[in-house]
C-alpha cells in the first residue's frame, strides 16, 4: 500500500464545551482529489485550522509524507510542500496579482533575507509568477488586487498556493461566492490540475464535488462518519440522514 | 500584620481605586469603539479643574463635585461627536495622532484659562480628618471615601453592564461589534453615551484625586500611562479585568516603592539605594505588564473571546 | 527616475543651509537643523517598521535614548580615564562611538523585540512602551550616569579631518548620516526582506501561508529600526552635548510616531519632512505666541481629519492636480 | 513694555531678526531662560516678574543702560533649554543671561554659555558643583547656594531641640543637595532618608514611613506643586499634630500657602528673605510688586529683582559695558541695596547673606509666613574653598 499523502489520526478540538472537532481520522493519498464536506457547523473551518496550522489540537496526530507534523507552524508546513488556498481570500491588497504571486514564488525560492536588490525587478520571481497567473488563467496582472473581481482573486488564491510547489494543496471553498460561469471555470482548472498534484478540497457546490472528487469524506457535528467514493457517499443513509436534518432546520 | 503594612496595603488600595475609575471608561471605549484615546488624561484634568473652579466659588464641596461630572462627561460627548466619531474607521496610528493634539490643545487652554498655579480644593466638611482604623492606625478619611465611591462604581458598573439593556449592548458590543450594528441599534447614540460614561468616570476620578494631590496642568499624563498599562493587564474591553488591574498595579507600585529602597538600603549605601530603589519600583508595574502579556497575550480577563 | 530632479534640488538645498543661515544673520538654524537630521533619522527608522511592517512601536525613543547613552557613557569614562566595568575603555572617537552606539541599540532592540512580537496589536503598542518606560526608570536610577538630571557631553567626538565644534561641519556630519541611512533605507524597502516586511503589513495570515515564517522577520525589521535609532541617538548626543533619560521618555516615543505620521506613513521622505515640519511649527509657534500647542493640537487633528496621507499625502495630491 | 516675548518670523527660521547690533544707544540685551510650562510654570512667571520690576523702576533700564529682556520657555527640559541658550548666543549674540530656576536644567545650559564667553547670573538654582571645582568667572549666583538653604533648615532644627530626624527630598540634584546639606549643620540622629520621584504627586507610601519612624520632626523639601501635593497629604494623614515640618522657603512660598491652605499652619521654614522685612529696599520692592501684579512677590520674584538691581550695579559702575573683566570685577562689588540686607559675594561668587527662621502662623486670621529670628549670619557655602578663580 502507498503511504499516503497526509493522514489524520484522532484529532480533537474542544472550545469550551463545544467538540469542534471529535476524533477525527482521514488519509489523502498520492495525486487524489479528495474532498471534504458537511453542513454549516459541521467543524471544517477547525479542521483545516488544525491541518495548517493555526490551531493547536488538543489530541491526534497529523502526519504528512511520514513526517508527524502535528506541532509544525504554519511557515513550517508550506515549506514542506503543504499549501492552502483561503475560504475568505487573504491577499495583498495594495499590490499588484502579480506582486502577490511573485512574493509567493520568493517564499518558495528560499530565506528572504536580502536586503539590497531590488525585488520588483527580479525575473527569478517574476517569470514563475506569470507562468503560474497564466496556468490558473487569470490575465490581469498589474492591477491591484483591491481592483480584480471576486472570481479574480479566487484564482490568484489558487496561484499563490501552487507557487509553493505543494504535494498537498488544501483549497478552502474556491468556488464559494462565484457565479455559474466562474465555478465551471475553476472546476476546469481544478480538473487539469487534478493527478499533479493531491488535493484536499472542501466546498459547498456538490455538484464540482461529485464531478471532481476521487473520494469523499463527510463531516458532521465534528465526526468523520464517513469516506468514499462519490457513489459510496451518495448510498451511505447516515449521510442522508445528515443532510435531511440540515435541510429541515431552519 | 504591622501598621505599616497595613497602611501601605490601604494606600496600595486607594491608588488602584484611582487607577480603575479612569481604567473603566478607558477600556469600553478601547473595547468598543476601538479607539485609542490618549485625551482620556484630558478629561481627568477637566473634572478636577470644574470641581475645584466651582467649590472655591459656591463655597460648597459637593457642588464642585456635580461640576466636575457633569463638565467631564460633556467634554467627553463633545470629543466624541466633533473629533473622534470620525476616527472609528481609522488605523490606531491615526487615533494616537489626533488624541495627541487634543491633549496639547486641553493642556494649553486651561492654562491660558486659568493660569499655571495649582489649584486649592478643600476638603469635603466632615472628611478633613483622619480615622483610626487600628491602634496607632489614624488613615485620612478622605482616602477612605475614595475607596468607597470607587467600590460603589464598580457595583454600578457590574449591574449596569450585567443587567440593563445598555449594559447588554455594551456587552455585545466589545465582542461583536457587527452583530450589534445588525441588530439596528443606533451605534453613534450608543458610542457617544458610553464615551460620556467613561469621561464621567475620569471626571470623577479628577474630582476625588484634587484634594489629595495638584490640580494642575499636566495632571492627566502622569496617570495616563499607568491607566493604559491597567487596561491591558487586565483585558482590553473588560470592566472586571480594569478593576483587578487596577488593584493589582496600585498594590504592585506601593509595596515596592514603600519597601523596596529600606530592603536595599540593607545591602548598600543610603542614598545608592535609594536612588535605585526608586528606579526598580517605578520599573516594577512595567515588568508585570510584560510578564502579563507575555504569558496572556489578551491580558487576564480578555472581552473578545 | 521620475523623482531624481526634485531630489537632487533637496539635497543641493540642505547643503546650501549653513552658508544660508549664516548670510541672513541666522546661524543657530544650523544648530535647529541638525537636530531635525537626527531626528528624522530616528523617524525614518520607525517608519521602517511602522510604514512597512505595520509594527507599532511606542517605545522607540529607547533606542534613541541608548545610542545617546552609549555616547555619553563611552565620554564619561573617557574623561574620567576609568574603563566600563574596569575593563571596556571609554572614547571621544565618533568612528568608535557610533558603531558602539549601534550596536548596544541593536542588540536592545533584538532582545525586546523576541520577547514583544509574541504580541501584536495594542498588546504589541503597550509592550515596547513598557520596555521603554522599564529603560527609562534605569536610567533615572542610574546615579553614577547624572540619574534624572542627565550627563554633560563637554566636547563632541572627534572625526578624523572634521571638527565637529564647527556647527556647520556637524550638520554636514548628519546630512550625510541621513542621507546614507535613507538610501539604505530604500533599497532594504525594495528588497526581497522589504517585500516581506511589506507583505506582513498587509496580511501577515497570508505571508504565514505562503510559507514565510514571519517572526523572524519582523524581529529583523525591528533590529534594523532599532540600530537607526540608536544611530540617530548617538548624533544627538553629540550635538546637543547632553543626554539625560527625557530622550527614551514616552513622550519621546510620541513625539517620533507624531513625526511619521504627520509626514506620511510609509513613505521615504515622509518622516523626515515630518521630523522637519513638527520641530520647525515648535520653533515658528512657539516665536509667536507662549501659547503655541493650543494651535499645534488642532493642526495634528486637521492633518489627521483631512489629510490622512499626512504632508507627503498632501504634495502628492497636489502635484498629481498640478 | 520691555519684556518681550520674542519676535515675530516667518518661515522655517530663516527670515532675518531684529539686526543684532551694540551700537551705542541701542538697549542691551538679556537673555532669560526659564520655565513658563508644566507644574513649576508659576515660579517661571515670578522670576520674569521680579526682574521687570527693578526694570520699571528705572523707566526700562538697569544702572542707566537701556535693557531689552527676552524670555524664553525652557518648558522644564534641559535640552529645549540648551536649544534657546544656542539661538541666544549665536543669532541674537546675547552675552547676559540669567532665569533658570531648576538646577538640572542650569546643568545643561550653563556650560554652553560660560563656553560662550557669555555671562550668567543666577536668580535661583545654585547647584554645588558649580559653587565649588567647576565655579568659573563669568558665573555668578545673587540667591544662594543650594546647600545653604538646607545648611540653614539644619540649624533651624537644632535650635528648635529636635533630635530625631525624618528627611526627604525628589531625586535629582538639588535634592540630593538638599539632604546633605541639612544634615552638614544638623546635630542629631537622622532616622531616616527618603528620595522621592521628581513626578511624583502622591505620597501616601511616604507618609505611611513617616508614622512608622515617629521621628521628633520632619524636613522636607519639594519646590513649586511637589510640596502643594506633599503637605496637603500631610496634614490630611493627620500628621501635621504630631510630628512638626522643618523646611527650606522654595518648599512654602506665598503661591503654595495659597494652594495648601490650612495645611500649612505651624511649618518651621528658614529663609534669606520674606516679604515682612522691613528694610527701605524690601518694602520699595513689595509694594511696586503688589501694585502691579496684585500678588504677594515669592522668594523667586525677591531673588529675580535683586538679579536685576546686582546687574543695574555692575552696568551703572562699567557705563552699560558687560566686557567681561570690568563687568566682573564691578559684580562682585555687589553695590546695590539688597532687600535681604547683608549681602556680599564670596570667592566662588556666590552669596554670603544671613539666614532667618519663619514660621506659617495666623495673622488677623490670614495664615501668613512671619519673620522670626536670625539663625545664620554672614552664612557662606562650604565649597568656595575648593573653588579656584
Amino acid at each position: 500500500m502507498v503511504e499516503p499523502v497526509l493522514r489524520v489520526q484522532g484529532l480533537r478540538k474542544r472550545f469550551g464545551g463545544l467538540a469542534a472537532t471529535d476524533d477525527v481520522s482521514l488519509e489523502v493519498r498520492p495525486g487524489e482529489l479528495h474532498a471534504l464536506i458537511g453542513p454549516n457547523g459541521a467543524g471544517k473551518t477547525t479542521l483545516i485550522g488544525q491541518l495548517t496550522g493555526e490551531i493547536t489540537p488538543d489530541a491526534g496526530q497529523v502526519v504528512f509524507c511520514g513526517e508527524d507534523i502535528t506541532r509544525l507552524s504554519v511557515a513550517a508546513r508550506v515549506k514542506r510542500g503543504l499549501a492552502r488556498s483561503f475560504q475568505i481570500v487573504q491577499l495583498l491588497d495594495d499590490d499588484t496579482a502579480e506582486a502577490n504571486v511573485a512574493l509567493a514564488v520568493q517564499a518558495r525560492a528560499g530565506h528572504s533575507f536580502r536586503f539590497w536588490r531590488a525585488a520588483g525587478r527580479d525575473a527569478a520571481l517574476l517569470e514563475p509568477a506569470r507562468a503560474l497567473l497564466e496556468q490558473v488563467g487569470l490575465a490581469r496582472h498589474d492591477t491591484r488586487v483591491a481592483d480584480l473581481s471576486h472570481g479574480e482573486r479566487k484564482l490568484l488564491e489558487l496561484a499563490m498556493a501552487l507557487a509553493a510547489r505543494p504535494i498537498l494543496l488544501l483549497l478552502d471553498e474556491p468556488m464559494a461566492g462565484l457565479g455559474a460561469a466562474e465555478s465551471l471555470a475553476m472546476t476546469e482548472t481544478l480538473r487539469a490540475l487534478k493527478g499533479s498534484v493531491a488535493i484536499l478540497l472542501i466546498e459547498h457546490d456538490m455538484e464540482a464535488v461529485f464531478a471532481l472528487a476521487d473520494r469523499i469524506t463527510v463531516l458532521v457535528y465534528g465526526r468523520a462518519i464517513a469516506t468514499g467514493t462519490a457513489e459510496e457517499i451518495r448510498a451511505n443513509p447516515a449521510v442522508q440522514d445528515a443532510y435531511l436534518a440540515e435541510e429541515s432546520s431552519p | 500584620m504591622s501598621a505599616l503594612v497595613v497602611e501601605q496595603l490601604l494606600n496600595g488600595l486607594q491608588f488602584g481605586i484611582m487607577l480603575f475609575l479612569l481604567a473603566a471608561g478607558l477600556t469600553l471605549v478601547f473595547g468598543i469603539m476601538g479607539v485609542i484615546n490618549l485625551a482620556h488624561g484630558s478629561l481627568f484634568m477637566v473634572g478636577a479643574y470644574a470641581a475645584a473652579l466651582v467649590a472655591q466659588a459656591s463655597g460648597h464641596w459637593w457642588l464642585g463635585l456635580l461640576a466636575g461630572l457633569a463638565a467631564a462627561a460633556a467634554t467627553g460627548m463633545v470629543v466624541e461627536v466633533a473629533v473622534l466619531r470620525r476616527l472609528y474607521a481609522r488605523d490606531h496610528l491615526d487615533q494616537v495622532l489626533a488624541t495627541f493634539g487634543l491633549i496639547l490643545f486641553f493642556n494649553q487652554g486651561i492654562t491660558m484659562l486659568f493660569g499655571r498655579q495649582p489649584l486649592l480644593v478643600q476638603l469635603p466638611p466632615g472628611f478633613a480628618g483622619s480615622i483610626e482604623i487600628m491602634p496607632g492606625l489614624p488613615y485620612p478619611s478622605f482616602r477612605l471615601l475614595i475607596i468607597a465611591v470607587g467600590l460603589l462604581v464598580a457595583l454600578g458598573l457590574y449591574w449596569l453592564i450585567q443587567h440593563t439593556r445598555i449594559g447588554m449592548l455594551v456587552r455585545a458590543g466589545a465582542t461583536h461589534r457587527d452583530m450589534v450594528r445588525a441588530l439596528g441599534v443606533d451605534i453613534r447614540a450608543l458610542y457617544t453615551v458610553v464615551f460620556g460614561l467613561g469621561a464621567l468616570l475620569a471626571g470623577l476620578a479628577g474630582v476625588m484625586a484634587g484634594p489629595v494631590s495638584n490640580v494642575q496642568v499636566g495632571m492627566g499624563e502622569q496617570i495616563l500611562i499607568l491607566t493604559f498599562v491597567v487596561v491591558v493587564i487586565g483585558g482590553i474591553g473588560s470592566v472586571r479585568g480594569a478593576l483587578f488591574g487596577a488593584l493589582l498595579v496600585g498594590v504592585t507600585q506601593t509595596l515596592l516603592s514603600g519597601f523596596v529602597p529600606g530592603w536595599l538600603r540593607q545591602v548598600m549605601a543610603g542614598s545608592e539605594a535609594d536612588a535605585l530603589g526608586a528606579a526598580l519600583s517605578s520599573m516594577g508595574v512595567y515588568v508585570l505588564m510584560a510578564v502579563v502579556l507575555l504569558v496572556k497575550p489578551r491580558g487576564l480577563f480578555p472581552a473578545h473571546a | 527616475m521620475r523623482n531624481a530632479l526634485p531630489l537632487a534640488v533637496l539635497l543641493a538645498g540642505a547643503i546650501a543651509l549653513p552658508w544660508a543661515a549664516e548670510a541672513l544673520g541666522q546661524p543657530a538654524t544650523i544648530g535647529l537643523a541638525t537636530r531635525i537630521l537626527c531626528l528624522g533619522i530616528a523617524a525614518a527608522s520607525l517608519n521602517l517598521i511602522l510604514g512597512h511592517g505595520g509594527m507599532v512601536s511606542f517605545g522607540h525613543a529607547l533606542y534613541y535614548g541608548l545610542g545617546a547613552y552609549t555616547v555619553g557613557i563611552l565620554w564619561e569614562h573617557f574623561r574620567l580615564g576609568e574603563p566600563i566595568f574596569g575593563v571596556i575603555p571609554g572614547s571621544n572617537e565618533l568612528l568608535v562611538t557610533l558603531p558602539i552606539a549601534m550596536l548596544v541599540a541593536g542588540v536592545a532592540a533584538a532582545v525586546i523585540g523576541a520577547l514583544s512580537l509574541r504580541t501584536s496589536g495594542v498588546q504589541f503598542i503597550m509592550i515596547t512602551l513598557a520596555f521603554a518606560q522599564m529603560g527609562f526608570f534605569l536610567f533615572v536610577g542610574l546615579k553614577a550616569y547624572g540619574g534624572d538630571d542627565g550627563l554633560l557631553v563637554r566636547r563632541r567626538n572627534l572625526v578624523p579631518g572634521l571638527d565637529l565644534r564647527q556647527p556647520d561641519q556637524l550638520y554636514w556630519l548628519c546630512l550625510g548620516f541621513l542621507v546614507a541611512w535613507l538610501f539604505l533605507q530604500w533599497r532594504i524597502v525594495g528588497s526581497r526582506f522589504g517585500r516581506v516586511l511589506e507583505g506582513i503589513r498587509q496580511n501577515e495570515r497570508r505571508m504565514a501561508a505562503i510559507g514565510i515564517a514571519t517572526y523572524r522577520y519582523k524581529l529583523a525589521g525591528f533590529v534594523i529600526a532599532g540600530m537607526g535609532c540608536g544611530l540617530a541617538g548617538a548624533l544627538t548626543a553629540n550635538e546637543l552635548r547632553f543626554v539625560s533619560p527625557d530622550l527614551m521618555a514616552w513622550q519621546k516615543s510620541g513625539e517620533i510616531m507624531v513625526m511619521v505620521i504627520l509626514g506620511g506613513v510609509g513613505t521615504l521622505l515622509g518622516p523626515v519632512v515630518g521630523a522637519a515640519a513638527l520641530v520647525g511649527m515648535e520653533y515658528v509657534l512657539g516665536g509667536i505666541t507662549e501659547n503655541w500647542q493650543f494651535f499645534l493640537g488642532p493642526i495634528l487633528l486637521a492633518v489627521v481629519l483631512w489629510a490622512p496621507g499626512g504632508i507627503m499625502g498632501l504634495l502628492g495630491r497636489g502635484a498629481r492636480r498640478g | 513694555m520691555h519684556i518681550q516675548r520674542r519676535f515675530l518670523m516667518a518661515g522655517l527660521g530663516l527670515a532675518p531678526l531684529a539686526a543684532p547690533s551694540f551700537a551705542q544707544g541701542a538697549p542691551l540685551k538679556i537673555g532669560m531662560i526659564t520655565t513658563l510650562s508644566g507644574p513649576g510654570g508659576y515660579i517661571g512667571q515670578d522670576i520674569r516678574d521680579g526682574f521687570q520690576i527693578a526694570i520699571d523702576q528705572e523707566q526700562g533700564r538697569l544702572g542707566g543702560q537701556a535693557v531689552q529682556v527676552l524670555v524664553e520657555d525652557d518648558g522644564f527640559r534641559p535640552p529645549q533649554g540648551k536649544a534657546v541658550a544656542e539661538r541666544f548666543l549665536r543669532n541674537e549674540r546675547i552675552k547676559l543671561f540669567t532665569g533658570v530656576i531648576f538646577s538640572n536644567i542650569l546643568g545643561a545650559v550653563a556650560p554652553d554659555v560660560l563656553d560662550g564667553d557669555a555671562i550668567y547670573v543666577s536668580p535661583n538654582a545654585g547647584p554645588s558643583n558649580f559653587a565649588g571645582r567647576e565655579c568659573h568667572r563669568n558665573y555668578f549666583v545673587v540667591s544662594w547656594q543650594n546647600d545653604s538653604l538646607h545648611e540653614s533648615a539644619g540649624e533651624l532644627a537644632n535650635r528648635l531641640g529636635y533630635r530625631r530626624m525624618f528627611i526627604l527630598a525628589p531625586n535629582y540634584q538639588a535634592g540630593r543637595d538638599a539632604l546633605a546639606g541639612f544634615r552638614r549643620l544638623y546635630k542629631g540622629e537622622v532616622v531616616q532618608e527618603i528620595f522621592t520621584r521628581l513626578d511624583q504627586t502622591d505620597y501616601a507610601a511616604e507618609l505611611a514611613q513617616i508614622r512608622a519612624a515617629r521621628p521628633d520632626a520632619v524636613f522636607q523639601f519639594h519646590p513649586g506643586g511637589l510640596g502643594i501635593a506633599f503637605l496637603r497629604q500631610y496634614a490630611q494623614a493627620g500628621l501635621l499634630a504630631s510630628i512638626p515640618q522643618v523646611m527650606p522657603a522654595p518648599s512654602m512660598d506665598a503661591g503654595t500657602l495659597a494652594a495648601v491652605g490650612d495645611a500649612a499652619e505651624g511649618v518651621n521654614l528658614s529663609s534669606h528673605w520674606n516679604s515682612d522685612f522691613a528694610n527701605p529696599a524690601s518694602l520699595a520692592f513689595v509694594a511696586a510688586f503688589r501694585a502691579k501684579h496684585n500678588r504677594m512677590p515669592t522668594y523667586y520674584a525677591q531673588q529675580s529683582y535683586d538679579t536685576a538691581r546686582a546687574i543695574g550695579a555692575a552696568l551703572r559702575q562699567t557705563r552699560g559695558s558687560i566686557e567681561a573683566n570690568p563687568f566682573r570685577t564691578a559684580m562682585l562689588r555687589a553695590d546695590f541695596a539688597s532687600t535681604r540686607g547683608n549681602f556680599r559675594f564670596n570667592t566662588n561668587q556666590h552669596p554670603i547673606q544671613d539666614w532667618f527662621s519663619l514660621k506659617v502662623e495666623r495673622v488677623n486670621g490670614q495664615l501668613a509666613i512671619v519673620t522670626k529670628d536670625k539663625i545664620l549670619e554672614n552664612h557662606a557655602d562650604v565649597f568656595a574653598a575648593q573653588c579656584r578663580i
